[in-house]
């Protein structure tokens, strides 16, 4: 839409660390990001990134006590930019994902870190108050320029 | 968890699912159903998903786990795959285990003696 | 709904302080309030507040240069706590909008600070770091009585 | 800004809104384009406003201004106000300063002698 180039809009959802909270808040998610017209390829992506983040979260973040998700997504010209932040135990994300599990292992798990990376860019972990803060970017598809341009 | 289940001339077992998401939250609620659905009989055991339109790698587990359950002389094969479920699909390389159909093949009421 | 009681929503929008602008991020912020299921009479009593508080900002705001504008709405089981920041000089509020120009004088403005009032509830200016930060609540039983802006 | 033009057997002039937002960023163009329209004959001018879901107390102040340019002797009149912008009249008290019909009156096309 030409008419909301300017306008930035961010979503910003919290839940308590449950799997069903979780699910529920990514629903929500999915349909204000229609509502706000990202095309449904990248809402496509980037619910599936988030669900897979969070999901994370609520099953292995935090054995005794629930706290707070926080999800935010602001919706740029060319991408979703995200950031997941929870309050469970610190944990390194740096070897995690970097191949899916072959398929003849049948395997029942373990595509979650793989499927983050495979769609994202910039993504970044920190540890910082307590808290761990994921970002990342769900990038667009590339806007194809129509044949001719109107120059006014 | 809402299944449809007919069986095809050919006597294969037609799960249709009607429900829009396969994710952690009804994951193990789902796998309990087709293992339920899938004492009837027939094989293959054709999981028609046309309604699915989001599934994350919890759902993708889920099915993998009832191929598991169903047993290496009875596969399990998928249909209607929307372009989001395709895609976990494919970016995992899944879709080179499963025989996947466009769409689901025509079916007719249960045979109650199944 | 049940099932998001647990969920929280803010939606946080940003445009340029042009009357057309925060025009357009109205009408994108009335259609996410729509779909976050917010009842439409709480809907519009926000959207009215925001727009009577956005026009003064792109209008009375900055005569020179342009800011940006943040809208920041959370959306609580009971009302919305609304939050807008610009970078416009300071002003005073506090004798703004105590009563609405008479209806026999026939004024074309200063309706705006008297609807504000008359549909917020703990209303609050500050100025802080060069910017003006306005604070209410737009609440979903509709209020009694009009009251006064809470200075800090 | 999109208006349509009608009148009634009794004379009055009809101008309904077909713009769904009466706000900051199009009061100047709403009043402009309703002084040109009042040029045609017809008195009152009854102003429709049925399809108008959000008006803030700019709509409000243009509202204003036309039923000043008018002048007493034409009064402006209104019609089909939704909740919403019957809200901004009752709470500014502008509702007791013009006459408000619940529907716009049966008109016939405009008669182009007028
Ligand atoms: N947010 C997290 N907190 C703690 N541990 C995590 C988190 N995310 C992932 N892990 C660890 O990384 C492993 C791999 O995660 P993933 O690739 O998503 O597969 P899965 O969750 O199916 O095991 C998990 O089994 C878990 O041990
Ligand atoms: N954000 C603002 N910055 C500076 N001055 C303002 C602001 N908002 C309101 N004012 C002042 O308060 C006056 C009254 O505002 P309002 O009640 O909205 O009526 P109107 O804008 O129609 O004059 C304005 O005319 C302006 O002088």
């Amino acid at each position: 839409m030409t008419d909301s180039k300017d306008i930035t809009v961010d979503l910003v959802l919290r839940c308590e660390s449950s799997v069903e909270d979780v699910c529920v808040m990514l629903t929500r998610m999915e349909q204000l990001l229609d509502k706000a017209d990202v095309p449904s390829a990248q809402r496509q992506d980037a619910a599936l990134v988030m669900a897979e983040a969070l999901t994370n979260i609520a099953r292995h973040g935090n054995d005794a006590q629930r706290g707070e998700i926080t999800c935010r997504v602001s919706i740029a010209q060319d991408g979703l930019e995200c950031r997941i932040t929870d309050h469970g135990p610190a944990f390194d994300p740096s070897g995690l994902g970097l191949a899916s599990p072959p398929p003849e292992a049948l395997a029942e798990g373990g595509y979650g870190w793989f499927l983050i990376r495979r769609l994202t860019t910039g993504l970044q972990y920190q540890r910082r108050d307590g808290q761990n803060i994921l970002c990342f970017r769900v990038p667009g598809t590339p806007v194809e320029l129509p044949v001719s341009v109107q120059m006014s | 968890m809402q299944l449809s289940i007919a069986q095809t001339d050919e006597g294969a077992l037609v799960i249709d699912v009607q429900e829009t998401r396969l994710d952690a939250a009804v994951a193990l609620s789902f796998k309990d159903a087709i293992r339920n659905a899938a004492e009837r009989a027939g094989s293959p055991v054709i999981l028609g998903l046309s309604r699915v339109d989001f599934m994350d790698s919890s759902g993708l587990g889920a099915i993998v786990g009832v191929m598991k359950l169903l047993g290496g002389d009875r596969p399990l094969e998928l249909a209607g795959l929307t372009p989001g479920v395709k895609k976990v699909f494919r970016l995992t390389r899944m879709d080179t285990v499963f025989r996947i159909h466009d769409s689901l093949p025509a079916t007719r009421a249960l045979s109650e003696a199944g």
